[in-house]
């Protein structure tokens, strides 16, 4: 009898439960909407845009915006944040090429190479951050400028080839996309979000993440490891970037020296888009997705639009706003 | 005084600044292999700089005050922008400093200022590209609307803008000179700054200007993809590395449309690169134009040795050369290209 | 009974400040020890250095026989040394049990077991009498009901030392009798506790033994059974201290009304509330934690905004969106929260007293600080607040002396309605009837006050006049000469049906 | 007896205070030492730099950096960021070109112009902040682009060139240098400092904008109108913005459209070496002016060791971090 109650008990506050997932979930579907409803007008307006290969295009595009974004949730959801990992991956990636071209190395040691050498920089900015404590900003702002700096200084200021397709190097770039065009990378995308996903839902380090972003201090005294949590979160950012080092030689093939900067915009960007906040405390990795999504179906479908450059910057600006303010509208809403 | 310590007697005492217009692409480090084999020839001491891309006008402009600060023999400078270095200009000629113009030059500077230039035309390279890639369409207009494509970094710059003006302004010569097109039917769309005011509906022929949001190869890629889903492209250009690139990662994502011949597109570039030489064996690309870096970097350090050591100089044009399949591998070609 | 734990003279300085000095502490097995001492006496401070936050300049501890010292929390929690602390420590975006057992997450393989992890929470909560649902966030959760999970989360360590650092602070009467059935239950199983804590009638119920502190140092440690409160409050401050309930209200029966609240509702939190607050009026607000007190202040003074109802101040409706609107008629806030919404620590005495509004104290666009500090000196000494200088980070200063100086804060606008809400929580004896004879004062000067306060003596102490509040709804209106601890406890727990 | 004693505490916690405000000046004590120190080594290591026009050099780098520091110190005091300074600031002074160019307006109308826009960018962000409750970082981040996007679209993405010096509308130059090379422009940027210093130390905005970065809350319920408060200091980076703008025009003459990302980072980077705390609530004008300084000496100094620009770069990051970490572990050390 006595359990029976207590069964009836538990059910009926599963239910509150429910409420509060099915929250959560609706910010990703109110994302996942807006995302479907930016591809149906482009669809609608551009009948280049519906056919042909704009899948594969929006795919090759969101591959190292895609690790960037998924890497980088990790420490936005810490409350921190990482300037550095666009400049991190492109000096990993040219690092990669030079191993590759200068020191003839395989093609596998090279792609070896590149996760070292970017999860590494990862491992720095945490160490910066939670253990000698430096704001994220300005930490990863340095190392931001010093990974620009390296990447020529490694390189020699040149610029650096991956193996064509059909080379006989070539094989990496199937990882990304087969020579029969079909988009491989998404696979891996997928993949790797689901074990981000788990990673952040499903481990202690995941767990004390969101504890850290939640209220640091009250982890800390709770017993918990917060500086080795708390760099876990950018070393992962750091290794997602060294993903994002592969996928871009992958898909775009040489690597200028010098470059990188502005892209952790992107990334974050879609991270913030996704619903992640900036606080600390609260994110998913599914919004991550929807959000890398919403901008990179923004930048391959404005061209379609016969827009020019300047009007898509400026259209791109509206639509992150509107899409953080929507977001946190129905925050402000759900709250009252 | 001042004077007397910039003219060294013996070039051994002699520091040439050279200040370029960037550093990142090869382009840039052949130039710089030219000017070093010219300095090391000389036994000059050699600063070779250049700010990060071709919009960091006040980048360059630091650059070029340190230049003069540090009281060199002689400067090397390819502007980004002459008006935003008159005063710095102005300064090195008071100072007695020669300046060599080289790249795309120094156009517009101080009378008397720059004393010589060694110098890619960039217009008329942008020209003879349009020529080529004219007489490899030519047979293939007159048979409804045709769109002929170019894919450009940017077109602030002097030297991008000019390889850009120049091709559209030989293109629309061209087109409208034949009798399948004829006056008034070539639209010039995509850019504020080269559009003209001939619609798109009516006219035969259609050159169609991209230039990407943002300088990436993510954004330049999507921009000639978006020109090469167009069913009516039948050319398309890559005034430089980034847009050659972006036209071949494009291309490879949506199945071979270009080439040189048939019903392909067709497709020219400028510059070299290792992906641009690649596609020019394997027949992708028609041919590109390339400059002469290694020149250009050797004859502007000659002249500034020479200006510094006081005597008289000229202007050098660099010159620049077709190159195409057959070519590509000729001695006088290879010299020019760079991976 | 066998000693667990001695601390020996332990020193410890925050930079030049020396905070304790030769201090020395023992517990043993099985027995509850009252630590107690004014605000800033150090009671936190040594416990903290016991639980591995703080590390000590000198002395010993000795823990079940062996010297220790503890770097980090989780050494100490390792060795059976946990700490429920005076400021709640949750972890807001967590559930209530990922916040129990965080740290000793429930593991499948690498992955974390979040079902496990709730069904023993569950069991924790029905164990300690809780209601407490595992699976929801901590952040939605009431004050009292976070601080029933740090119990319940220092309960679940299974440890050998427990320090509750004012535990009742933020709990009602019901909540403290079902904590001091737990901590009696802890006794039984040979737990040693410390138990810190301002409030007197506690001391007597639950303690065996008693050290006071004062100003860093041991003043001596007695057994609960051989003292008086009045021996332990001159222990703590060196005289005596008088405590007399009130018996009738001082305010005339046809006193303006000053305030009326009229169909107050937001939500589920305030429903249907009206009442009237009288000139010179100390209206007391009791009730049950999450009661809807604190709500109704917030909406008041416009912290927050109501579904409906109506405000009148001085007879006039009045339209409060923010704040500034709400100071305008003369209202003035003392937040329950003194950290998060009352003070700021990084500011000066002086920039907190003046900062509702400066205006009084520029020379054209520029401020006058000269003028700033001499009217705030003013206040200082009126409420000696004890402060070396104005210029003082607010941050330095005690709990009951912060206090204060949010009270100068609305002096200072002259507001003649005043919200104090929970005016001494955490806050010590001494401190305490100063802080009561200046709320006499300010009734005696004409301006009225609501005070909200979960604390049962406090209300039936100050109040004029008592509105008792349950679930949102006002459940009775008691004159003083009519209110008792019990009739007051029963309207607090009536239901909705009742009521 | 006991008089005396209270006394004698009163006293010494009274030096406590003394020392924390020592504290506070020791802090730009600091930072002024080591721009003293950057600035002998590269005077020790480079005749060229001792010599010539290297202080003119170095106050002409330093302007727009300057104003774009001084105005973000306000921002980054109320615990914000903005990011989009740098483009605003080009935004403004493209549209200031049109109007001279297009237009034909006098110079001084075009001066008015950038200043009215770049204050305009400063209020949307300030609402964006203050009163819609956007992040900062990502509500400037979208003004970032719309401004990027807007400067080109205003200027037809035409490089806009203001009138050269010696011209007949090239009296504007002298405001920064004068014909005989004089960089009267130090002169402005201190007055503006100055300024700057005084509005945040001593009117009631400053002091509401320290409150507000200190604790947002506890200042809206003391009945302070946060809103207005925390939205001045985003205006007051826009207005700053501005004079970067036309500093930046005095310069360097024209203005190419789409530029500008990049430049808040050395503003910022300037702020923060300067030792005000991005969490908010401390900060100070002072070492904002000696933070610039530090950052152009750098960017001047370096050039002078014949390094290439991706060692300058390198070097750079190495020592905004090392002159964070410094003022962090100073600031840790009087904690204790
Ligand atoms: N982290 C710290 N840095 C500087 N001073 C501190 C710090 N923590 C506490 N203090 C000071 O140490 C003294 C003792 O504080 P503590 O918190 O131990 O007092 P307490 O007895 O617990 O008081 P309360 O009853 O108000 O909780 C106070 O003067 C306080 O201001
Ligand atoms: N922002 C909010 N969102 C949701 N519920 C809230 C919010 N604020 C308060 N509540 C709930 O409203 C009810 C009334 O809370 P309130 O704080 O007003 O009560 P109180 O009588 O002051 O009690 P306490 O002793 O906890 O301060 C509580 O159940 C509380 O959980
Ligand atoms: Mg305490
Ligand atoms: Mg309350």
């Amino acid at each position: 009898m006595a359990q029976t109650i207590k069964k009836a008990k538990i059910k009926s506050t599963e239910s509150t439960y429910t409420k509060i997932t099915n929250a959560i979930g609706l910010q990703q579907i109110v994302i996942l909407i807006v995302l479907i409803l930016i591809y149906a007008l482009f669809a609608a307006a551009s009948p280049a845009f519906r056919s042909g290969n704009t899948m594969t295009s929006i795919m090759d595009a969101s591959y190292y915006v895609g690790f960037l974004g998924l890497g980088v949730t990790f420490v936005i959801i810490t409350g921190g944040i990482d300037l550095s990992i666009g400049t991190s991956m492109m000096c990993a990636a040219i690092t990669g090429g030079v191993v590759y071209n200068e020191l003839h190395a395989p093609v596998w040691v090279a792609l070896v190479v590149i996760m070292v050498m970017a999860t590494g920089v990862g491992l720095i900015n945490g160490i910066l951050v939670a253990k000698f404590k430096l704001p994220p900003f300005i930490a990863t702002l340095g190392t931001m400028m010093i990974t620009r700096g390296l990447g020529s200084i490694i390189s020699n200021v040149k610029t650096e080839t991956f193996p064509l397709r059909g080379s006989a190097n070539g094989w990496y770039k199937s990882i990304f996309r087969t020579d029969g065009n079909f988009p491989t990378g998404v696979i891996l995308l997928v993949v790797m979000a689901i074990l981000a996903s788990v990673v952040l839902n499903h481990t202690k380090v995941g767990r004390y993440i969101f504890a850290i972003g939640s209220n640091r201090e009250a982890t800390r005294l709770s017993g918990v490891n917060v500086v080795t949590s708390e760099a876990m979160a950018y070393v992962i950012a750091g290794f997602f970037a060294g993903l994002a080092a592969i996928a871009y030689a992958a898909t775009y093939t040489t690597i200028m020296p010098g470059t990188g900067a502005g892209f952790e915009m992107d990334g974050i960007a879609a991270v913030v888009v996704g619903g992640t906040s900036l606080a600390g405390g609260v994110g998913s990795i599914v919004g991550t997705f929807i959000g890398v999504f919403i901008m990179t179906v923004l930048k391959v479908g404005l061209p379609y639009l016969d827009l020019q450059p300047h009007y898509q910057i400026f259209i791109t600006g509206f639509v992150v706003l509107l899409a953080v303010y929507v977001d946190i509208y129905r925050n402000r809403k759900a709250n009252k | 005084g001042k004077s007397a310590s910039n003219k060294p007697t013996s070039t051994k005492d002699m520091r040439v600044e050279v200040i370029a217009k960037g550093f990142q692409h090869d382009f840039w480090k052949s130039v710089l292999k030219g000017s070093k084999q010219a300095a090391d020839k000389h036994g000059v001491k050699l600063n070779f700089v250049g700010p990060k891309d071709e919009t960091a006008v006040a980048e360059q402009l630091e650059m070029l005050n340190n230049a003069i600060n540090k009281n060199p023999s002689a400067i090397v400078l390819a502007a980004l922008d002459t008006k935003s270095e008159i005063d710095a200009i102005q300064n090195a000629k008071d100072k007695n400093v020669p300046v060599i113009g080289f790249d795309s030059g120094v156009p517009g500077a101080p009378k008397g200022a720059v004393k010589a230039n060694a110098a890619t035309d960039n217009y008329k390279a942008g020209g003879i590209v349009a020529q080529h890639l004219y007489d490899a369409i030519k047979t293939r207009l007159g048979k409804g609307q045709v769109r002929i494509g170019i894919v450009s970094q940017e077109v602030n710059s002097m030297s991008l803008s000019q390889r850009t003006g120049g091709f559209i302004d030989k293109m629309t010569k061209l087109l409208e000179a034949d009798p399948n097109v004829g006056k008034g039917q070539v639209a010039v769309i995509g850019h504020d700054k080269y559009n003209n005011d001939v619609s798109t509906k009516n006219a035969k022929a259609i050159i169609e200007l991209r230039v990407p949001a943002e300088v990436t190869d993510a954004a330049g890629k999507t921009e000639a993809a978006a020109l090469l889903e167009k069913k009516d492209l039948i050319g398309i250009y890559g005034s430089n590395e980034l847009g050659v690139k972006a036209i071949i990662n494009a291309n490879e994502a949506m199945g071979d449309r270009i080439g040189s011949t048939g019903d392909k597109v067709v497709t020219v570039g400028f510059d070299s690169g290792k992906l641009q030489q690649d596609a020019i064996r394997s027949g992708k690309f028609l041919g590109s134009i390339t400059q002469d870096p290694i020149k250009i970097g050797y004859d502007a350090v000659d002249l500034a040795v020479k200006a510094a050591q006081g005597k008289k100089v000229k202007d050098v044009d660099t010159g620049v050369k077709w190159y195409n399949k057959d070519n590509i591998d000729d001695k006088d070609i290879q010299a020019l290209l760079y991976e | 009974m066998e000693s667990i734990l001695e601390m020996n003279g332990i020193d410890k300085s925050f930079g030049p400040v020396k905070v304790l000095s030769n201090v020395s502490f023992d517990l043993r097995r099985g027995e509850v020890h009252a630590l107690m001492g004014e605000n800033g006496a150090g009671k936190s401070t040594l416990m903290k250095i016991l639980t591995g936050i703080f590390s000590k300049d000198a002395g010993k501890i000795i823990y079940e026989g062996n010297e220790v010292e503890y770097t980090n929390p989780k050494d100490a929690m390792d060795a059976g040394i946990v700490i429920v602390h005076q400021e709640l420590n949750m972890i807001n975006h967590l559930t209530v049990a990922q916040n129990v057992f965080i740290g000793r997450e429930s593991m499948n393989g690498i992955l974390t077991d979040d079902h496990d992890l709730n069904h023993k929470a569950q069991e924790l909560f029905d164990r300690l009498n809780m209601d407490i649902n595992p699976k929801v966030k901590v952040g939605s959760l009431t004050v009292g009901k976070m601080q029933m999970v740090e119990i319940a989360k220092a309960i679940s360590m299974n440890a050998k030392i427990v320090v509750f650092d004012e535990p009742s602070a933020a709990l009602t009467e019901t909540e403290i009798q079902e904590l001091f059935k737990i901590i009696r239950d802890l006794k039984q199983q040979n737990i040693g506790i410390v138990y810190i804590s301002h409030r007197m009638d506690e001391i007597k119920q639950i303690t065996d033994r008693v050290t006071v502190m004062r100003d860093g140092a041991t003043v001596g440690t007695i057994d609960t059974v051989d003292t008086t409160k009045a021996k332990i409050i001159k222990m703590m401050v060196g005289r005596e201290v008088s405590e007399t309930p009130k018996t009738e209200s001082t305010v005339p029966t046809d006193a303006e009304t000053v305030l009326q609240v009229v169909n107050m509702n937001a939500g589920k939190r305030v429903i249907d509330l009206s009442f009237e607050l009288k000139k010179g009026e100390i209206l007391g607000f009791s009730g049950l934690m999450g009661a809807g007190r604190t709500e109704m202040a917030r909406i008041i003074f416009g912290a927050d905004t109501a579904d409906s109802g109506e405000i009148y101040v001085h007879g006039q409706q009045v339209h409060i969106r923010k704040p500034v609107d709400a100071v305008k008629h003369g209202i003035g806030y003392l937040s329950e929260d003194r950290k998060q919404f009352g003070v700021i620590v990084g500011m000066s005495v002086a920039d907190n007293v003046v900062l509702t509004d400066l205006n009084r104290y520029t020379n054209g666009p520029l401020i006058n600080d000269h003028k700033i500090n001499a009217a705030v000196e003013q206040h200082v000494k009126e409420l000696r607040i004890k402060t070396p200088s104005v210029k003082q980070l607010l941050g330095n200063l005690s709990g009951g002396n912060q206090q204060k100086v949010v009270i100068a804060k609305w002096l200072e606008q002259a507001s003649d309605i005043l919200i104090f809400d929970e005016p001494t929580r955490g806050i010590d004896v001494g401190a305490k009837s100063e802080i009561y004879d200046l709320m006499n004062n300010l009734v005696d000067m004409g301006k009225s006050i609501i005070m909200i306060s979960s604390e049962m003596t406090e209300i039936l102490r100050m109040s004029d006049r008592i509105i008792v509040m349950s679930e949102g709804r006002k459940t009775a209106e008691l004159d003083i000469a009519d209110a008792s601890q019990e009739n007051i406890m029963t309207y607090a727990t009536m239901r909705e049906e009742i009521g």
